[in-house]
């Protein structure tokens, strides 16, 4: 039998987490042995979820590359395959394409610190790469970890978050935006830009990644480079309608780059290079 | 077609017509079992989307019933779902749509042997008029499992190339 | 390269046709369905249109407006997939023209790396017809396409004196397998290199330079976001993959989608990256004259008219390019 | 168009402030194309008979041209029709429109609702429309005019091209791109096409102008009109109680209607 581009792993949910409202985490297997023996990914990359018979969804793999026996998938509900997707229970088959797209340059990384800047829905594609971070030990330098989303409920990988701030090696910042918090809230209250501008990590020898929602990544950008970051040292990923994930659909254009083949990891001086369909 | 039993679907409103299904149950009269009764909230909310849909899935012939005009629970619900019938029945029939599969009926919450007796002819209509597989046809999706037994048998290794 | 001629009568063509279709071919040629020309199987000669340009170009024999990627079957906690076999083996496409083959030609650098397609692409024989006149709206010529040669098919067929000149290469051989005595060396006039193509190009990738002319809000006026000059293009690839199905079995599909219309670039967010007709014709233009020069090193647009021919407002792609560079 | 009316377009731009006009013109291949004038300079003569005229008026669903406010728009019968009915359905509420219908050597100016009402009295047909192809269809049995269908709906790509260039096709969101659930299915199968088909048609069921635009555009020449006149003409006999019932048609009813298949 040939080989196609569409034909997609078989993947078993082993684990469902609920993050927050309408924010599922799956946690998926491969069914067959030598799918797994022959995959390999990296810190960056994403996939097409499929549901069969409903369709097929791009997410980023939020898991880390170290941890080899799964990969895990966090999305929120929005259109029918995530809808489709949210009723799947534990047990369910899923259909798995992937990896595509390029990688986080990590191995340039090498000594030094990292900042991570993430709103919303914007942290699992980081996810995937603190884990991979802190993971690998001593590699790298600091890492500053700031997140915002607008609400306490809103906040994904609760459980991880309070790992990390046990964690010595990082600085955490939680915030929620003003109107979100509880009494008992002790993190930051303020946008993800304020935050950053009151942590102000140094910028010498840092790299910045960043994601969430635009306007939270132009404010923050700017702050960013307010504290000495330069361009080609922020990195961020984007995410386009995609269809195919391998160049081919043209869905995910923003002019002559596909951001599934050329993206999603795109330097800031790239992405200012790109014309604005993003 | 001896032994072939259709699949019905009824479209029905929750205050007439599922009340009169009711009572047909309750007064221990017998009707076929090859219905499936859907209740909505009124005539007005079943809209032709639905209808085609439900061919979509396989039914035969579809019962779509509620209030008697006048009698509708919201006042103008049937009135304006009669007109839409009317018209939609038109549209099945310049297209050349089995309408004889569709069987339009008012039955009230009283009418418990009306409703029996809709059922009944609807389904012996169907026995005659056979599934219906013209439309079937045109389904890109196979109504029955396995699509092939030779499709089901041959699980294929699937190895997509990694970029 | 089409390296050897012969001569058929009107009588010899149809009967080379027709001979072809009897030994169990399967031949795909320009027919009139419901009163449009469109390619499509052939049980007989007369069937074919052959002094017309088809509403729908040729594209469609390698990418049907939808087709099978896969079919799947699923159980308590198993599924099956099962992928869809489908080759072009067999099969000679007749009646293609001088910008069909241009367009497979751009079709066989884009899809490159797809096996399936690529594999389609390669495998069905090629019989082009010159063109003669120019249909309405063509464009061809102005972009370096000679409506009377191809040298990307395996068969050409020109009108002479009574009858054809038919040029063919090895591959076209097999298909005609004429009497050795009949087959002369081709004799065809090849085209001089056209100097001020290179120039119309290179001009027409200054396009970049105006991406934020406020031209194209006048251009894209007319545009009412349809996809019917997406789908008639011989060269627009976009697709859509979507699943038919319910809880037991179906098939995963691609099926064409176009640029032009609004729900092609909205996320599920609500968010839309191109969110009026302005940007979406804007896409389309950038996407044929100039994208595809750096990421394929050609220009898409092949000039055959058809999406002038197709669209509600009859906007002319090329004029417009002109017009914005103006 | 004719002298006069130019004279009347240069007249709108420069005292009525009207900063565009929708004028209709031949191409050099002889289709009838939308002609934009934004200024004067852009105001070309050509002639168009008035039964070759299309209906442009589904321009003024884009947000773009809803942008102009003031806008001229030449038209025929079937665009004051459109109009008409645009206007009963709320569409062109913050939109000055000057209708400008050419006639033998002089033209008709509307602007109002009234007007529009005046006008398509005066031209006042019956409402039975009689189309050739419709009786042939209706003369068919039920399995030909299933065949007839599925051969002619064969070649629809849905390109939707029906749907972009009708004027009462004005929702911002269609049923198509509704996928919770996928009411429509999205690949070009017979099956979702002939759903498409069905959809359109009921939704413009009592709305339809039948200004036939939807068939001048089709790629694959369908005839949809043959849906559009058909159930003009089953509304007109169904419930011709009185004249409104046919502008409203789904939405209104009479209080003693009675439908023989209704048991």
């Amino acid at each position: 039998m040939e080989k196609s581009w569409y034909i997609p792993y078989k993947m078993k949910i082993t684990k469902v987490i609920n993050e927050a409202v309408n924010v599922k985490t799956f946690r998926l297997e491969f069914v067959n042995p030598e799918d797994k023996a022959a995959f390999s990914f990296k810190a960056g990359q994403f996939g097409e979820y499929s549901i069969f018979s409903e369709g097929e969804s791009t997410f980023c793999i939020a898991s880390s590359p170290t941890r080899k026996d799964y990969i895990e998938c966090t999305f929120r509900t929005a259109g029918r395959v995530t809808n489709a997707l949210a009723r799947c229970e534990e047990g369910d088959i899923l259909g798995f394409r992937g990896p595509y797209g390029n990688v986080f340059p990590m191995n340039n990384w090498a000594g030094k610190n990292i900042v991570f800047v993430a709103g919303g829905i914007g942290l699992p594609p980081l996810r995937c790469v603190i884990w991979n971070v802190l993971d690998l030990g001593d590699t790298f330098g600091h890492i500053t970890i700031v997140y915002g989303a607008k609400s306490i409920e809103e906040l994904v990988y609760k459980d991880e978050l309070k790992e990390w701030s046990k964690n010595p090696k990082v600085t955490l910042a939680v915030t929620v935006d003003p109107g979100g918090e509880n009494p008992e809230w002790k993190g930051h209250i303020g946008f993800v830009p304020d935050v950053i501008r009151k942590i102000a990590p140094k910028s010498e020898n840092t790299i910045a990644l960043i994601c969430g929602p635009p306007i939270m990544i132009k404010l923050s950008l700017t702050v960013l480079n307010e504290l000495g970051f330069s361009d080609n040292n922020i990195y961020s990923t984007l995410e386009n309608r995609m269809k195919c994930g391998i160049g081919q659909c043209g869905h995910c254009m923003v002019g002559k780059k596909y951001v599934c083949k050329d993206g999603p990891v795109f330097t800031n001086e790239e992405i200012k290079a790109l014309p604005l369909e993003y | 077609m001896e032994d072939f039993e259709p699949k019905l679907a009824a479209f029905v409103c929750n205050w007439c017509t599922y009340a009169g299904a009711d009572l047909t149950g309750t007064s221990r009269m017998k009707y076929p079992s090859n219905v499936r009764i859907l209740r909505f909230p009124c005539t007005g909310r079943i809209d032709f989307m639905l209808v085609m849909k439900a061919f979509d899935s396989g039914v035969d012939g579809l019962i779509v019933s509620g209030c008697h005009p006048n009698d509708c629970h919201y006042t103008s619900g049937n009135f304006h779902a009669q007109r839409r019938w009317v018209v939609f029945k038109e549209v099945l029939d310049i297209m050349g749509f089995d309408t004889r599969r569709i069987f339009f009926t008012w039955v009230s919450a009283a009418e418990g042997a009306k409703w029996a007796k809709v059922v009944t002819d609807a389904v012996e209509e169907l026995k005659k008029l056979g599934p219906y597989s013209e439309f079937k046809k045109i389904l890109l999706k196979k109504l029955q499992f396995p699509l092939d037994n030779k499709t089901a048998d041959r699980e294929i290794k699937t190895e997509p190339v990694i970029s | 390269m089409l390296n050897k001629q012969i001569h058929y009568s009107n009588q010899q063509l149809q009967s080379w046709v027709d001979g072809l279709i009897y030994k169990g071919k399967t031949v795909i040629g320009p027919v009139k369905k419901n009163g449009v020309t469109c390619f499509s199987e052939i049980k007989n000669f007369n069937e074919l249109i052959l002094n017309e340009r088809t509403v729908y170009s040729a594209k469609e024999v390698v990418l049907p407006k939808y087709d099978i990627l896969f079919k799947f079957a699923k159980e308590k906690d198993k599924v099956f997939i099962s992928k869809n076999e489908n080759s072009l083996n067999n099969v000679i496409v007749i009646g293609l023209r001088p910008c069909d083959n241009e367009g497979f030609d751009y079709l066989r650098l884009f899809f490159k790396s797809d096996p399936d397609i690529l594999q389609k692409l390669n495998t069905f024989i090629s019989v082009t017809i010159a063109c003669e006149k120019k249909f309405d709206g063509c464009f061809c010529e102005e972009l370096g396409i000679d409506k009377n040669y191809s040298n990307k098919t395996d068969v050409l067929i020109k009108t002479s004196e009574n009858g054809y000149d038919i040029y063919f290469n090895d591959r076209g051989n097999e298909i005609l397998s004429p009497q050795a005595s009949d087959v002369k060396p081709a004799e065809i006039k090849k085209p001089v290199p056209n100097v001020s193509i290179d120039n119309k190009v290179a001009y027409l990738k200054k396009l970049s330079e105006q991406y934020n002319s406020e031209k194209w809000k006048i251009v894209s006026m007319g545009c009412l976001g349809c996809g019917s000059c997406a789908f008639v293009c011989p060269t627009c690839t976009c697709f859509d993959v979507q699943d038919e199905g319910n809880t037991q079995n179906g098939q995963r599909l691609i099926c064409w989608d176009a640029c032009g219309m609004g729900l092609f670039t909205k996320h599920a967010s609500g968010h839309n990256p191109r969110p009026s007709q302005v940007e979406r014709r804007r896409h389309r233009i950038m996407h044929k004259f100039v994208y595809t020069q750096d990421t394929e090193g050609k220009i898409s647009c092949v000039g055959c008219g058809r999406c002038i021919a197709a669209c509600p407002a009859h906007l002319n792609i090329y004029n417009q390019a002109l017009q914005i560079l103006q | 168009m004719n002298q006069k009316i130019n004279q009347h377009i240069a007249y709108l731009m420069k005292e009525k402030g009207v900063n565009l006009i929708i004028s209709q013109a031949k191409d050099s291949n002889g289709f009838v194309i939308p002609h934009f004038i934004l200024s004067e300079n852009d105001i070309i003569s050509s002639v168009i008979a008035i039964n070759e005229m299309r209906n442009f008026f589904a321009y003024l669903n884009k947000q773009e041209i809803k942008s102009f406010k003031s806008i001229g728009i030449v038209c025929n019968y079937f665009g004051v029709k459109t109009f008409f009915q645009l206007k009963f359905e709320n569409q062109l509420k913050d939109l000055e429109l000057f209708l400008l219908i050419p006639t033998d050597d002089d033209f008709i100016e509307i602007t109002s609702e009234k007007q529009a009402e005046d006008y398509l009295s005066g031209l006042k047909q019956s409402t039975i429309l009689v189309d050739e192809e419709l009786e042939n269809v209706k003369k068919m049995s039920m399995e030909e005019r299933w065949n007839y269908w599925m051969k002619t709906l064969e070649l629809c790509t849905k390109c939707y091209a029906c749907r972009a260039a009708c004027p009462m096709c004005y929702c911002s969101s269609c049923t198509t791109e509704c996928n919770i659930p996928q009411w429509i299915p999205v690949p070009a199968s017979l099956h979702g096409i002939f759903e498409w088909h069905v959809m359109r048609a009921m939704h413009l069921a009592g709305r339809c102008t039948e200004c036939d635009e939807c068939v001048k555009v089709c790629p694959a020449n369908i005839p949809l009109n043959i849906l559009n006149k058909g159930l003009h003409n089953k509304i007109s006999e169904a419930f011709s109680s009185d004249d409104s019932s046919i502008k409203y048609a789904l939405n209104f009813f009479q209080p003693d209607e009675k439908v023989d298949f209704i048991k």
